[in-house]
């Protein structure tokens, strides 16, 4: 802990350092999302046309990627509970857990995207499906940040050492499902 | 998958300190459940239905996530300002960019292939 | 990279067990946010040169059209447009940014706030590894098959998405790609400043010591990440425009042109706020240092700072006036517009209003703080005609507008950058700068841009119109009077760069054989100026880290015999 | 302010060079009042042997008072320019006078196809003139444009009558002028198009009513001609 600066051991704003740093990301996130979100939502209500686009999507398999989510955002407060509590090797169980889940997640997503362009729903054969996959596939690739990020964080836990950011990476991972739960239905359940 | 991380929450299921007890498990059943609804939704055809089972529940499961799971009620009070702001400005954005992107039409301008007019 | 050679050896440090460094964990790989800051500084001033060369490129194609000009040859229409865009592009995202936001920001911000680095040492060094990396990108997008990128800085589709529209396939790529890393470094950046400002302020120095430049860096750095989002979405869509033939902004398949604009303008405007503000800090705390007097009205700098930082969110569709959005949102946003520009007009009365009852003395750093008011006064007067929409249908695109974003962006990147150097060199380097030859640059940089750009006023004002390689196709605009404004317009220009080697050589004079700068030479408050010159690693030793107890205002102290008050001294 | 270096060209050319000289004054005003003040500051308060420096806190209502009384002047003055621009936009941008004459722009890469009425004044009939980088219209009359794009963002800009609007490829954009002064004036594009950005320029001939009916008659002959010869190109 040594090379870490006194700055970072101060916390005036009331809040351990980490968590204000991942709150920030978070609100950074918010917009890209919300950026992104917002001009496939204009589009969707323009075209009324998008409808049987959308009828193409396989509402089971995200509405089990949802549950999949859903659960490892379960395992991943549970991870920061046990943290919270002192028990690092717990907290590193939990995370793995947790990382399973997005690993099922991502590879769940790679079957329907091979199958959905196997049917020839390619990312240009509308704007729609380039709007499918552009979110879904920014989504994806957070997922699999976060998932490797929190490898780290569970080696470390593991151990014992730097407990403080098993919260951190739980709030970025609840935060990607989030998103996921506003994409489910724009890209799913709207058809 | 999800059954696994259930019995270890059984376990152990030990008094979190600190911030008030939440039976995650709980919050967990809730937020399944409601995914159920929103999945099931579409099949009763009805389209403002629908949209509010998707969208509605959408919502409700955000704020569930981010109260119980990410304590953001429990964080200083600025934390959920910003994160407010920032979905105040992208609300902003989308109430300024709709009239261009949406409509087929405005004041003195159309877009014919959308009418289906002639270029 | 060859960066300078701090005279002092490094002071060894028990806390931070300060092993002997090599050279490239020293200046190649620190994590200390001071090399960081000389990192930033270095590639900015680097970047600036190739910037002021493509100025200096086009200048002699519009003066002298079709002559083969020294240093590169006979300008082609392509390599024209590609020399506009990637002037705009550099001088904003690759000059202003990186000197003014990063590298004074992580000079200034752990110094002034009283701690010994930023809270994620690690995480600061990449985002400048990644902004270097963005750097290079863009300059290799110039050497690709068919140039480098030019559809103008803005990137307005079709012309950005399609290659058969601006037969730059490979130029266009690497420009989008190239401004989107540099995106995710100041994103990593601004966390870093966001995060250390907020909590590790040292102990005593509650809201309204901290000094104001690290206030306008702060809110800068929030500005910049609330408002990137959207367009980084953007520059994803525009990417797989370009790439993989998606239709995002493709009109004939769906997609909407428009919506790029809306999604570049509503970062474009706070991103101009983004990179004033920092400029607007320093002003602050160099007139208060040099005229010996309290800043008027800190809490009033601080609101309308705010209000300007919100509002700047509803202003964005005043440069889409007449780029086809709907003719009914023009009258919001030119309310909005009208009424952003009176708390920045509070802000110039207030600075004006600073430096009654002052003790001015007018040394280099003073004369660039006050020019940096008086031309910034010219650019945000000029704003108003184009912010009217009545009045922006003719100003449109015209060289009004480019000269009216010359006069805000010249103070905030150029004057920034000199303001900041002058004042902060003998703490950066530990070493004083020639006054002398500062005011000689000075008077030599600030002339002749009045030069440059009043006869572009006058030929915008004319009907001349922006961007265009050759006015020959245009009788109006070939009339004898504005072919010598444009010769006289270029020839300033190299009258100024010619005036910039007077400051290359005082800077890179100073920082080698400069006289030894003292710990506080300018005789002012904040806390940086309490450290040696330069600062060892850890700026203070752990035992003696600052506790503050004042503003970093309070000069002229009545009853004080010393007519300055450091924060840090016990009252 | 623009009517000393261009000629006012057109009905609302006047509206626009009244308000941009109106903004000229409020804004020249105050320009001259901060830099004269902050000049005689400078001056005034200059580092003197012996005088020492003053503490204002400018927290007082007393000195407050300096800021918020321009300050409220600035925002009356800024609802002046506001009434005024929004009167002028709405003008020139929301109103849409009836027209007498109608004619197409169509813009493309580097260039301006103009579709005018011909003798029989009906858009889209045989007998349309069709040109190229040369608008022929008729003093005193109101247009009607209908401007659109068929590749990348062009703008239609005539500095004579203050006409300025971008055309976006896939938006039909419809405005109107009226020309006040007869003569060839320069057509700009102003906004950047591609390579050929530079060579768009056109002129538009304002012809007085005699001139404009030969013009249409001897060319609404010649197209109608070419439209009966089968292998014609034309719409």
């Amino acid at each position: 802990m040594s090379d870490r600066p006194i700055a970072t051991t101060r916390s005036a704003a009331g809040m351990p350092t980490g968590k204000l740093a991942v709150w920030w990301v978070v609100v950074s996130e918010i917009v890209i999302f919300g950026g992104l979100l917002a001009s496939y939502i204009m589009h969707r209500l323009a075209h009324s046309d998008w409808g049987e686009q959308a009828a193409h999507t396989n509402t089971w398999i995200g509405a089990f990627n949802t549950l999949v989510l859903l659960s490892s955002s379960l395992s991943a407060v549970l991870a920061h509970k046990a943290a919270s509590e002192g028990n690092g090797p717990k907290a590193a169980k939990l995370l793995w857990l947790t990382i399973l889940g997005a690993v099922t997640f991502v590879t769940v997503k790679g079957f329907e995207w091979a199958h959905e362009i196997e049917l020839g729903y390619t990312i240009t054969s509308s704007t729609f499906w380039s709007f499918y996959y552009t979110a879904a596939g920014l989504h994806a690739a957070h997922v699999i940040a976060g998932a490797i990020i929190m490898g780290i964080v569970a080696v470390a836990a593991a151990k014992n050492r730097e407990l403080h950011r098993v919260e951190l990476i739980g709030i970025y991972w609840h935060f990607v499902d989030l998103v996921w739960i506003f994409l489910f239905p724009l890209l799913y359940i709207a058809k | 998958m999800s059954e696994q991380s259930q019995a270890i929450s059984e376990t152990g299921d030990g008094h979190g300190e600190g911030h008030v007890e939440t039976n995650y498990v709980k919050i967990w059943a809730w937020l399944v459940g409601l995914l159920a609804v929103s999945v099931a939704g579409p099949f009763l055809e009805i389209f403002w239905l629908t949209m509010v089972t998707a969208f509605g529940i959408a919502c409700v499961k955000a704020w569930m996530v981010a109260k119980h799971f990410m304590h953001i009620t429990l964080e200083p009070r600025f934390v959920g300002y910003i994160v407010m702001t920032s979905l105040v400005f992208m609300l902003l954005f989308f109430a300024a960019v709709a009239p261009d992107v949406m409509n087929a039409e405005g004041t003195q301008w159309v877009k014919p292939s959308w009418l289906g007019q002639p270029e | 990279m060859a960066e300078s050679i701090p005279a002092t050896p490094e002071l060894a440090h028990d806390e931070h067990g300060h092993h002997e460094q090599s050279f490239a964990s020293k200046y190649l790989f620190s994590t200390d946010h001071k090399m960081i800051a000389k990192q930033y500084l270095f590639t900015g001033i680097a970047m600036a040169l190739i910037g002021g060369f493509f100025a200096y490129a086009f200048r002699m194609q519009l003066a002298f059209p079709g002559m083969d000009i020294p240093f590169f040859g006979v300008v082609s229409p392509g390599e024209y447009n590609s020399l506009i865009t990637n002037h705009g592009t550099i001088m904003i995202f690759w000059v202003a940014m990186p000197i003014i936001l990063a590298a004074f920001g992580n000079l200034v911000i752990p110094l002034m706030i009283g701690c010994d680095d930023m809270v994620f040492p690690k995480i600061n060094r990449l985002s400048y590894q990644i902004f270097l990396l963005s750097a290079l990108v863009l300059i290799s997008s110039f050497f690709v098959e068919g140039g480098g990128f030019g559809g103008s800085w803005v990137a307005y589709p079709p012309l950005s998405s399609e290659p058969q529209y601006n037969l730059t396939p490979l130029g266009s790529s690497l420009w989008i790609g190239a401004v989107g890393l540099e995106f995710v470094a100041f994103l990593l950046g601004g966390i870093n400043f966001i995060t250390t400002t907020m909590n590790s302020r040292a102990p005593g120095m509650k809201m309204n010591d901290i000094p104001i430049v690290v206030w306008m860096i702060v809110i800068a750095s929030v500005l910049f990440m609330a408002s990137v989002g959207p367009l980084l979405a953007g520059a994803i869509m525009l990417l797989f425009d370009q790439n993989l033939g998606t239709a995002f902004y493709d009109p004939t398949r769906g997609g909407d042109p428009v919506l790029w604009q809306h999604l570049f303008w509503f970062f474009g405007h706070p991103e101009v706020y983004v990179v004033f503000l920092p400029p607007l800090g320093m002003v602050a705390d160099i007139i208060t240092t040099f005229a010996r007097k309290k800043l008027f009205a800190y809490r009033t700098v601080l609101y309308t700072v705010f209000g300007t930082g919100v509002l700047s969110f509803t202003v964005w569709a005043h440069h889409q006036f007449i780029s086809g959005i709907d003719p009914r949102m023009a009258n919001i946003f030119t309310v909005t517009t009208l009424l952003i520009s009176i708390p920045i007009a509070e802000l110039m009365f207030v600075y004006i209003a600073t430096l009654y009852g002052g003790r001015i003395s007018l040394t280099t750093p003073m004369l660039w703080a006050l020019s940096f008011i008086a031309e910034f006064l010219i650019g945000g007067v000029t704003g108003i005609f184009l912010g009217a929409s009545g009045a922006d249908v003719y100003f449109h695109d015209t060289y009004f507008v480019l000269a009216h974003f010359h006069y805000t962006f010249f103070p905030i990147a150029i004057i920034g950058f000199y303001m900041g150097v002058t004042y902060w060199f003998p703490k950066m380097f530990g070493k004083m700068m020639s006054d002398f030859w500062g005011k000689v640059h000075f008077w030599g940089t600030i002339i002749p841009f009045n030069m440059i750009f009043i006869p572009l006023f006058v030929l915008g004002t004319a009907g001349q119109h922006r961007r265009i390689y050759d006015y020959s196709h245009f009788p109006e605009l070939m009339t004898p009077g504005m072919q010598d404004m444009r010769v006289f317009a270029t020839m300033s220009l190299l009258v100024m760069l010619a005036f910039q080697l007077v400051f290359l050589i005082n800077f890179v004079n100073g920082m080698i054989r400069g006289p030894k700068a003292e710990k506080n030479p300018w005789k002012a408050n904040s806390l940086e100026w309490t450290t040696e010159s330069p600062p060892p690693h850890g700026n203070w030793p752990p035992s003696e880290m600052p506790t503050v107890y004042r503003g970093p205002y309070e000069y002229s102290v009545p009853g004080r015999e010393k007519d300055y008050w450091p924060q840090n001294e016990p009252t | 302010m623009i009517e000393s270096l261009v000629p006012a060209g057109s009905s609302y050319a006047g509206e626009i060079d009244l308000l941009v000289n109106m903004i000229l004054w409020i804004v020249g005003f105050w320009f001259v009042l901060c830099e004269v003040v902050f000049f005689w500051l400078i001056f005034r308060f200059r580092k003197k042997e012996g005088v020492p420096g003053q503490y204002i806190s400018g927290e007082e209502k007393s000195q407050k008072r300096w800021i918020t009384i321009p300050h409220v002047l600035v925002l009356v003055c800024d609802i002046f320019i506001l009434v005024g621009a929004i009167w002028v936009w709405y003008d020139i941008k929301q109103d849409l006078p009836p027209a007498q004459a109608e004619v197409r722009i169509i813009s493309q890469q580097w260039a301006w196809t103009f579709v005018h009425e011909g003798a029989d004044g009906e858009m889209g009939t045989a007998d349309d003139i069709t040109t190229i980088n040369e608008l022929t219209v008729q003093v005193d009359t109101l247009y009607h444009y209908k401007l659109e794009s068929l590749d990348v963002i062009h703008d239609f800009s005539v500095p004579v009558w203050r006409l300025k609007q971008d055309a976006i490829p896939g938006r039909l954009i419809t405005g109107w002028f009226e020309p006040t002064l007869t003569g060839s004036f320069d057509i700009q594009c102003a906004e950047l198009c591609g390579v050929g950005h530079a060579l768009m320029g056109g002129t538009v001939h304002v012809k007085n009513a005699a001139d404009y009916a030969s013009w249409v008659a001897e060319n609404s002959t010649m197209s109608l001609a070419s439209a009966a010869t089968p292998h014609a190109g034309g719409e």
